[in-house]
């Protein structure tokens, strides 16, 4: 059976509490055993310690999906000073699975871009669970376009299943949206920083991916496909997600080992979700680090690299 | 005149072993069911007829070769790149099998071919895709041929014209093959930089990271008759909103209606169109 | 009663009848009328001419309508040896009231853009009666962008009776898909020449107009609404469509005096439908020589005049 | 504080009779039936509410003036090309008569006002839109106006902000008229080559030639609640298509769903706002 849900936090919680009723029984039998319990405690500490240095892809995909984890309207929230919304594509329709707008970081104008998820049920249905429409993608590339008029650089957060595959979104040009966008990244005339904080699927999470520098949390992934998509077209076979997990090497540590991203901000222990302050200071740092490397860098030079990285990217006999 | 060129048993120095394959698929198969009409239709009247069903106009599949022969001026292809091949980056299990099965199948290393060609007597740059190999599906050696055939184009500043069909993104290959959606994104922004044409012409299927790429990116984008074009497959799409798809939904007479493509034209109709726009665009952007 | 056709040219064929069964009768009873009759001939083709150099604007709007006169359609058939029409605007639909495409005149190549109006019931619903929705303007605006790219000079074609007023065209931003062409157009950093055959009404219209030069047939018009609506609107009075038509300035004759128009195209006597040979020869002279004229020009001179031009239009106290 | 500003008597050099004016409708009118809840509404209450109906937030119309006091610091505006006025360059029957009635009801010389202002301390040009002048309908001054509005936000390299509300085209200036929205949108296309931040504030009516140019052409879209925002008329589109409109048809809850505006601000709410914008926008285009 195929682990759907990560419940390694929920064993630790029943560890602990039969461990505290164990402090309590020793206690009233007037047994002192707080020595041998402080052992076990930091015995459970440690072993939880590892098991997050040594989660499955899989692991990560589910940690990855977790509707709790902080996202883009999280880190706005918190990192900006001053923060305007805005919308729209001027041409169709506004799209409430992107958010993008004007923030102040540390008293540097950003223009923000993200996906937005929601966190029950009833923000999933109005942000489509995080799945642009072709206005979602031609809202980004409008304001793409005003990051450059005004020479501001743009900062990012990643967090979707992919593009919606829809109807209407077929009808509206999904491919053609998604296209322009890649290549108005891969040539816009601004610092671009992007940070992965969740899960990235498909071509649809790519556009706001192309950049000179990509970041991923700890526990993200960032996949060509979702893994139950490879296991049920590859092998016909959804019960060996876990093992295409694996195979398919998407998480942020294959990533960076593929030269594909750039640094991995680390997560407390347990996963961002059950620290929204830690998480956040640490992708704040990552964050300032390298926007200010890429803001000061000469601009030429710095499209003329975010231009060599990108075509370099493959591995080929010759 | 573009039929004898189709038919002619002629050597083909990029697919050695066309000939000899159509041969045999003829001596196998003398007749093929149509998918569009259910009707029978000899294989050598299909050969004819470029491959087209002549009661349906249903536009069978064609192999990258036959496709240059169709599009090209004779004898004008020279194929350049030919050396690359597929590695296993990822260690994938299988990958190098499927890559070998490609290989035998189609007489191809990979699911593109590049070169220079002329049409109507204009230099081009021409890439064609073959669905043979693996679906056509995008990795590192498309992704590298498709920025190669660019870069030529730059350098000679000469017009390219690709052929795509692809059903996306080559899964095991992973993120390397998600990431030549940008990639080659990012050269056809070079194309535009440098005021070049680019013509994509959209064969049945074209979808996924190849639809979101280079494909929609053209100046110009023309798609043959009833050919598949979206970003998502239709299967996915039926599975997540649970309900029946319209007719001809993302065939590319639906992508005309809405306003994604420029031309449809038939397979018979292709090269005289290519030599008008090459007309049309002969001073380049001298003005 | 408001003259709803202009309808002199039956008068004319009645009135030659007349002549002609006057002839018949004359031979037959062995009269030599021929003299006379020839006479009588002469004069009616001379107050036929005279009538065409006098008639009113609101005649001229019921000429300028005529479903007979050549469009966009019949010019470029007949002006371009090479021509391949192009499709769509990469976002929502292909729009039929806008006829686009490149067309070789004269061995140079030209992005052409123009209405398409519709000669029987079929067309007419076919094309939307000439009533661009935004996907028309947003067709024409990445031509014009195609046209910059391949350095191509760019010639429209005007005859509209506007944008069209509908839901749908409201819904998808109307307003917004016209402004950006008008930006673009002032803008467009290649030679751009336009020519008014028909009916040229509102801003739906002066999208293609906005131009290096504006040439007009000479029983075109150009009104800023329609004389129906402006009657309705200013007056509360329909029936004086015929003054208003006076009183707005539309005529080419008029646009010509406000310094708005820059050639007038002579149409045959009787107006361009009648003769679409001779029509087409003078338009195409006159697309010969300002072409040529704008091609040649230096371009950073040719477009600071064409926003001089624009600039300098309206009179005021100050 | 805003609310104190706006209800404070104080002298407003460019509509030196402003005053006089409200005074007279307060004494004329002490109550306005409003037309978004039927309900009555103390005309005091109206203007300590920023002409806001308190009970279902209703924006009534403002005056230039007023609109001036209520986002730009107090006292920092300073008019300029105060003296241009209308002529009637096509000897349109009635038209001077028009504007005469239209300055005597308005105390303005044309439909829009211009000048320096600041916003939160920040150095702008601000234009706004008078409906009272015959429905700020757009001919040579108001083109001219805008245009120069436009040229000093560029020679000073300030932000422009402009609040529009207009009948559409002057139709007693003809083509004139028409030709001023290629004018003020070839004006914006400068100001976007500047790389200047251009703000359009959307009020109840913005229609036909003035939403299909300068309007719809700014970096940021702000728009009143229930502003009806669009290029044909509703009564034209009704007329055309001989069916009833959807409610909420062209207002400006319509529009951001639609994708084609930034926010909607209540006018409490937009100086704030404003400040935060042009906060973000301090560096220009500096980087
Ligand atoms: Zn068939
Ligand atoms: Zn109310």
């Amino acid at each position: 059976m195929v682990k759907r849900q990560f419940d390694y936090e929920q064993k630790i919680k029943d560890l602990k509490g039969k461990l505290e009723e164990l402090n309590d029984l020793s206690k009233n039998m007037q047994f002192d055993l707080s020595n041998e319990i402080e052992i076990l405690e930091q015995k459970i500490q440690e072993d939880r310690e590892t098991r997050y240095q040594n989660l499955e892809p899989w692991e990560k995909v589910l940690l990855s999906r977790n509707p709790e984890r902080p996202g883009a309207v999280d880190y706005i929230a918190a990192l900006c000073d001053d923060w305007v919304e805005l919308h729209g594509d001027r041409c169709f329709s506004e799209d409430a699975a992107i958010i993008a707008g004007i923030g102040s970081f540390e008293g540097q104008p950003l223009t923000i871009l993200g996906y937005r998820k929601g966190k029950n049920t009833k923000e999933n249905l109005l942000f489509n669970f995080g799945m642009p429409n072709p206005e979602g993608y031609r809202k980004i590339e409008r304001l793409l376009r005003q990051a450059e008029k005004f020479n501001r650089p743009v900062l990012t957060f990643i967090d979707t299943p992919g593009a919606y595959p829809g109807i209407g979104a077929e009808e509206r040009g999904q491919a053609w949206s998604i296209s322009k966008v890649l290549m108005t990244m891969a040539s816009l005339k601004v610092p671009v920083l992007a940070v992965v904080t969740g899960e990235g699927g498909s071509g649809g999470a790519l556009t706001l991916a192309v950049s000179d520098r990509l970041l991923m949390l700890s526990n993200a992934v960032f996949s060509v496909a979702t893994p139950e998509a490879c296991a049920s077209i590859l092998w016909k076979d959804l019960e060996r997600v876990e093992e295409m997990a694996m195979a398919m090497k998407i998480t942020a540590q294959d990533l960076f080992g593929l030269d594909i991203v750039d640094e991995i901000i680390a997560e407390p222990v347990g996963g961002a979700h059950l620290n929204y302050e830690a998480t956040i200071a640490e992708v704040k740092t990552a964050i300032k680090k390298h926007l200010s490397d890429i803001i000061a860098r000469d601009r030429d030079e710095l499209l003329a690299e975010r231009y060599r990285k990108l075509r370099n990217i493959g591995r080929f006999n010759e | 005149m573009i039929k004898n060129t189709f038919i002619r048993k002629k050597y083909f120095p990029i697919t050695p072993n066309i000939d000899q394959l159509q041969t045999q698929i003829r001596a196998n198969l003398s007749t093929t069911t149509c998918p569009g009409c259910s009707s029978r239709v000899s294989d050598d009247t299909l050969a004819e007829n470029l491959r087209v069903c002549p009661k349906c106009k249903h536009h069978f599949s064609i192999s990258a070769g036959q496709r240059i022969e169709l599009i090209a001026d004779s004898g004008s292809f020279k194929e350049f790149n030919t050396g690359l091949s597929s590695i296993n980056i990822l260690d994938f299990p299988g990958y190098e099998e499927k890559l070998e099965k490609a290989n035998e199948k189609s007489s191809l290393q990979e699911a593109i071919i590049t070169g220079y060609a002329s049409i109507g007597g204009h230099s081009i740059i021409l890439a064609v895709m073959d669905s043979r190999f693996m679906m056509a599906s995008m990795g590192s050696v498309v992704g590298e041929k498709v920025c190669r055939a660019v870069e030529h184009a730059i350098e000679t500043r000469c017009p390219i014209v690709i052929c795509t069909s692809s059903g996306g993104a080559r899964m095991q290959e992973g993120m390397i093959s998600l990431m030549q959606m940008a990639k080659t994104s990012a050269a056809i922004n070079k194309l535009n930089e440098a005021g070049l044409l680019y013509i994509s012409i959209l064969t049945h299927p074209t979808t996924g990271g190849v639809s979101a790429s280079f494909a929609s990116l053209a100046d110009i984008i023309i798609a043959e008759p009833g050919a598949l074009v979206g970003f998502a497959g239709p299967r996915v799409i039926k599975q997540t909103i649970g309900q029946q798809l319209p007719e001809k939904f993302q065939h590319s007479e639906f992508l005309l209606e809405h306003g994604m493509i420029d031309i449809i034209l038939e397979r018979s109709q292709i090269r005289d169109k290519l030599t008008c726009l090459l007309n049309l665009h002969k001073g380049g952007n001298n003005g």
